[in-house]
């Protein structure tokens, strides 16, 4: 049996494959097609400093091969979290990381340390990406100084694994990757949404009450390969890879471009128990290829001619 | 009331072509159904369509528990209703089910259900299931026009069916809203049920409040997951944006900020 | 009759659907599936200063809704196109601008120079955003400055009417192109290809010879419609749009976001007459509702609530 | 030579299922063909597929040109091949035809055809052209065991056939380069044409080239637009990088860098 197990940045997954923040609920939502249990980890959504009501609806349009969102990173708020959330998670037996996000320096570490409090999460997932907030993270993931400042800051009150989850809507991913690992990032993810818009030929209008949202799904996986690769050659950290994961090859695709873990996104949408296959697709592949460790695959592209 | 959600290939037994527009799949599942109420959706898998990427939403239309059979009342408006359209008998459909709340059960018997277009989709279980709690009601639906019109009798055995066409080519003429059962001072229902375009529920719902009549609507929405985690079909209620995939679909409009 | 016809910087179209550069040869290898007189422009395939034999194979990858290309350039050199291309194709009865690639800013001026010298063949469209070569275009189309810089030298020694083609692969799309609106550009052509990359799980290898490639087609659209949008807010010359334009309906969701005309490019490999059929869609819509001019549709998204 | 190239929906009259990973499409045109020689090819359009985006190129298998019916083989590799195994009669096909040069007229009777796998398939239109000339080729069909051999009495119209399997368990055992036909010190051949894996058509043009015996090719490649715009099927000859779907996909051996 080929062994699935990784050790990142010192915290130990059953396997390599999770489910990205945002699509996957708190997780209870999935209780009736999985068991989270038997999942690498889980990205809980967006957890903000107070409650956010998110944008107006219209919130989504379907696009080929994908979907624009502008949720606007709705939820309860930090308190919320900390007080009806967690405890009912925090059993899971499973790596449970929660995605920070906020619109200043002091949001994002007032919710850092607050998490940091709890027993249970081992790890955040800093959100300087999120492109559908006015003043929300996008700006912090697309201005390198502005990436480690706010990483530094919540380094200072965070002790336990941090990672930082970039955006794509930038010249140059590895200066950002730089420097968010400068500012003390112990992993990075990517890729959160690219910035798109979809329009309504019929009404003349934006189908998005925002105009513009996030574009998720196999669409951007091409570009979310590429940044994965880019920045595992560019920082000694490790790298968690997201963008258009549907199935175990599309998985590891990304593990060989240097991901040592995944992340499944949009694709629970479409197959709730999509996450459970790519992780018994991967150890099929892993037997039919004779490979003993999922290990051996991360970064292992093979390059010459 | 919390639904097992499950997933799953059900088995076409029959597509029938309503009219140019609609058309009734019958789904056959193996397993043993769950419980599920009328105002509840499943979502659809449409596979083998190019341009198609997230399921597609559609109310129960009717329920054979004893069979295993599910029905689904379809308007084809786009690529992934086009295509399921094409569904061939023993052809399978990957559902998702049951998914959202249900109507309530009313506390009256004077009982009015408005369909409009497909909206009418729901009212057929949500007729039947009123019929088992002893409960005959009225149900007007309105069409576009005569050609339009389908399963009549099928509404006819669970209560009083009263017809609005634009055109009056069938029944009365004008919407739903214009019909006579409205032109009385006082009208003879407690409850009214609504399902259809958006403006049209608005309408009736005036019509409700203004005769202190309670008031449930389906609403419309655009949805990813169809299961609440993805928060992509909110509407605004007096607790903040809800999600319609699972606060709802049903709203009493009594809860519906903007109503 | 709805009336088609477009002036963009001086230049009249019959008709607001032109094809995009590398995906319409010079035009004649469509001669059997349409008559280009009938296009609105053509813009033919980059010409460089000398010849260029492109990338190794493999050059291409499938992708969801989409593909990678790294053709990289190749094309016989300027004085090739003046002498055996430019005398098959001046007399087509439509547009015909000369894409122009090079690796230095005097490469572009060289190349631009000839152009000038040809009397049918009224604009160029600056290619300052090619991914597929290593000291090509993209380098100039993601630093302000650069772009600036080159267009600038172009301006000087081309007298007619200069667009420039941008690369999406930017954080700020609106400072390249306020960058090359003051360096003198009379129109802006956007999107050049997304930079993506493909991995063949069984082989573990990258599936371009040049590991990462140019992203076209519909999954790009998205993002297309997007920068045109913002471009055509933020500066005061005309935008040509294009990403991913299959049909009718695409090309008016780029016209309303703020395109003066669309330019048709991987569409054609799949219908070599998505071009012709794109123009007949547009006409019918017109029709349909109501509008006596396409140029009533430029910018015309409807942003109120 | 220039063909005109044509676009259009041809019928499918018949999918013929040869065994477990080929099939025969026979798809009929209402105008009549034009021009077409052996070794030509088709971009056929893949329609309601949700994966693939482009056409996929297949060489023509057979022509009847009173009839309008054209034939291609083809191998299920991936979800385009797939979905086309599935086209049932009456069905619409649309291709783009006929793409690329041919293989030339030998200027000799002694002439050998070597297929391995479905690169036999542009070789029967190659050898039934070859008759029209007068001429009765060898013809010598690689395949990886008994159950993947198919249609040898359709080559055997043509010319004399000759069978190996990797296996074995038929024809001679190993790989076509390993047949008897080679270990003879002067081949009985002045002209071969090949198709199949690259690396089969590099061992053959070993054989070719140490015999002095003229060797023509069929390049495989992955196009995009199949029809010489998108310079993505490159192939390095004695002029530089040529395009496969257009300068090709045949080439004579001497003409190819690296061979
Ligand atoms: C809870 C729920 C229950 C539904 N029940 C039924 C039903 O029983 N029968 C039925 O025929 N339809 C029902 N619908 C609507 C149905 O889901 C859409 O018509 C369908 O998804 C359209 O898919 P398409 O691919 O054919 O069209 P698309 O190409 O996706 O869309 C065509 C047009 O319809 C609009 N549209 C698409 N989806 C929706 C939506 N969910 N709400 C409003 N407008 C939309 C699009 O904006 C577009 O203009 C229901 C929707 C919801 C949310
Ligand atoms: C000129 C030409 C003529 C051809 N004639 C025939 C024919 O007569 N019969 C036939 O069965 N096939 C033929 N092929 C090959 C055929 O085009 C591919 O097998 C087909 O496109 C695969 O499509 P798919 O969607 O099923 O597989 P995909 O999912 O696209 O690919 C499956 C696997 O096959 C590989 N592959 C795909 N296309 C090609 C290609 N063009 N060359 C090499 N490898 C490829 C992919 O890399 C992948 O590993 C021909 C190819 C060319 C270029
Ligand atoms: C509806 C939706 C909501 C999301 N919310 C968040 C979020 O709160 N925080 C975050 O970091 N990313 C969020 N994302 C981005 C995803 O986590 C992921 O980065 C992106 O969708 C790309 O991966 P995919 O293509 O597999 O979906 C959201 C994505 C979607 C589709
Ligand atoms: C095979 C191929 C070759 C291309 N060559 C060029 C080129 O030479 N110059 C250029 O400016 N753009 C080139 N492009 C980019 C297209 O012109 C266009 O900007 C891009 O493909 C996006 O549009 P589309 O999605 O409609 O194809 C090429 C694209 C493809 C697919
Ligand atoms: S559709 Fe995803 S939360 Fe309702
Ligand atoms: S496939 Fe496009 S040039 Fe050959």
């Amino acid at each position: 049996m080929a062994e699935l197990a990784i050790n990142i940045a010192g915290l130990n997954f059953r396997n390599p494959v999770t489910t990205a923040s945002g699509t996957f609920g708190y997780g209870e939502e999935f209780l009736d097609f999985l068991d989270p249990d038997q999942l690498g980890g889980i990205f809980v959504k967006a957890v903000t400093g107070k409650n956010r009501d998110g944008n107006a609806y219209p919130r989504m349009a379907e696009t080929t091969g994908g979907m624009l969102n502008s949720v606007g990173l709705q939820n309860k708020g930090i308190d919320h979290f900390c007080r009806e959330i967690y405890p009912k998670i925090r059993n899971f037996n499973t790596n449970i990381m929660v995605n920070v996000s906020g619109s200043t320096i002091e949001e994002y570490m007032t919710v850092a340390e607050r998490i940091n409090e709890l027993d249970d999460i081992p790890a955040i997932e800093l959100n300087i990406s999120c492109p559908n907030v006015k003043l929300g993270g996008m700006a912090f993931g697309t201005v390198p100084a502005m990436a480690r400042e706010v990483t530094a800051a919540v380094r200072k009150v965070y002790h336990k694994v941090m990672m930082v989850k970039l955006s794509p809507n930038v010249t140059n991913i590895t200066e950002i990757a730089r420097a968010v690992t400068d500012g003390g990032a112990d992993v990075i993810t990517l890729i959160n949404t690219l910035l798109g818009m979809a329009i309504d030929a019929e009404t003349q209008r934006p189908v998005l009450s925002t105009i513009t949202g996030g574009l998720s799904g196999p669409a951007i996986k091409p570009v979310a390969l590429r940044m994965v690769w880019q920045v595992h050659k560019a920082v000694p950290v490790p790298v968690i890879g997201l963008g258009g994961i549907m199935n175990a090859t599309d998985a590891i695709e990304f593990i060989l471009a240097g991901a040592s873990a995944v992340q499944v996104g949009t694709a629970n949408f479409i197959d709730p128990q999509a996450s459970i296959k790519i992780i018994r697709g991967i150890e099929e592949y892993l037997t039919r290829h004779n490979i003993s460790s999922i290990r051996e695959l991360i970064g292992a592209l093979r390059t010459d001619v | 009331m919390v639904f097992k959600k499950n997933i799953g290939d059900l088995t076409v037994i029959r597509n029938l072509r309503l009219n140019q527009r609609h058309f009734l799949l019958e789904l056959q599942s193996e397993k043993p159904f769950p419980v599920m109420l009328p105002g509840q959706f499943v979502q659809a898998f449409v596979k083998d369509a190019p341009v198609t990427f997230l399921r597609r939403p559609f109310s129960i239309h009717a329920v054979n528990f004893t069979q295993n059979i599910l029905k689904l009342l379809i308007q084809i408006k786009g690529e992934g209703t086009r295509h399921l359209s094409t569904l061939r008998e023993g052809e399978k459909l990957n559902l998702i089910f049951p998914l959202g709340n249900s109507f309530t059960i009313p506390h009256t018997k004077e009982v009015l259900l408005i369909g409009g277009g497909c909206g009418v989709a729901p009212l057929l279980f949500l007729a039947q299931f009123l019929n088992q709690q002893q409960i005959k009601p009225s149900i007007l639906l309105g069409f576009r026009t005569k050609d339009d019109i389908f399963e009549i009798e099928e509404y006819s055995r669970y209560g009083k069916v009263f017809i609005s066409t634009d055109d009056g080519s069938e029944g009365e003429k004008g919407l739903v809203v214009d019909h006579s059962l409205f032109q009385k001072e006082r009208l003879p229902f407690k409850k009214i049920y609504c399902c259809g375009p958006e403006a049209m529920m608005k309408f009736v719902d005036r019509i409700a409040k203004f005769h202190h009549i309670d008031c449930e609507v389906s609403l419309e929405n655009t949805m990813a997951c169809g299961f609440g985690v993805c928060l992509c079909c909110i509407a605004p209620t007096d607790k903040g944006n809800e999600r319609v995939c699972t606060e709802g679909p049903v709203f009493n409009t009594k809860r519906l900020a903007g109503w």
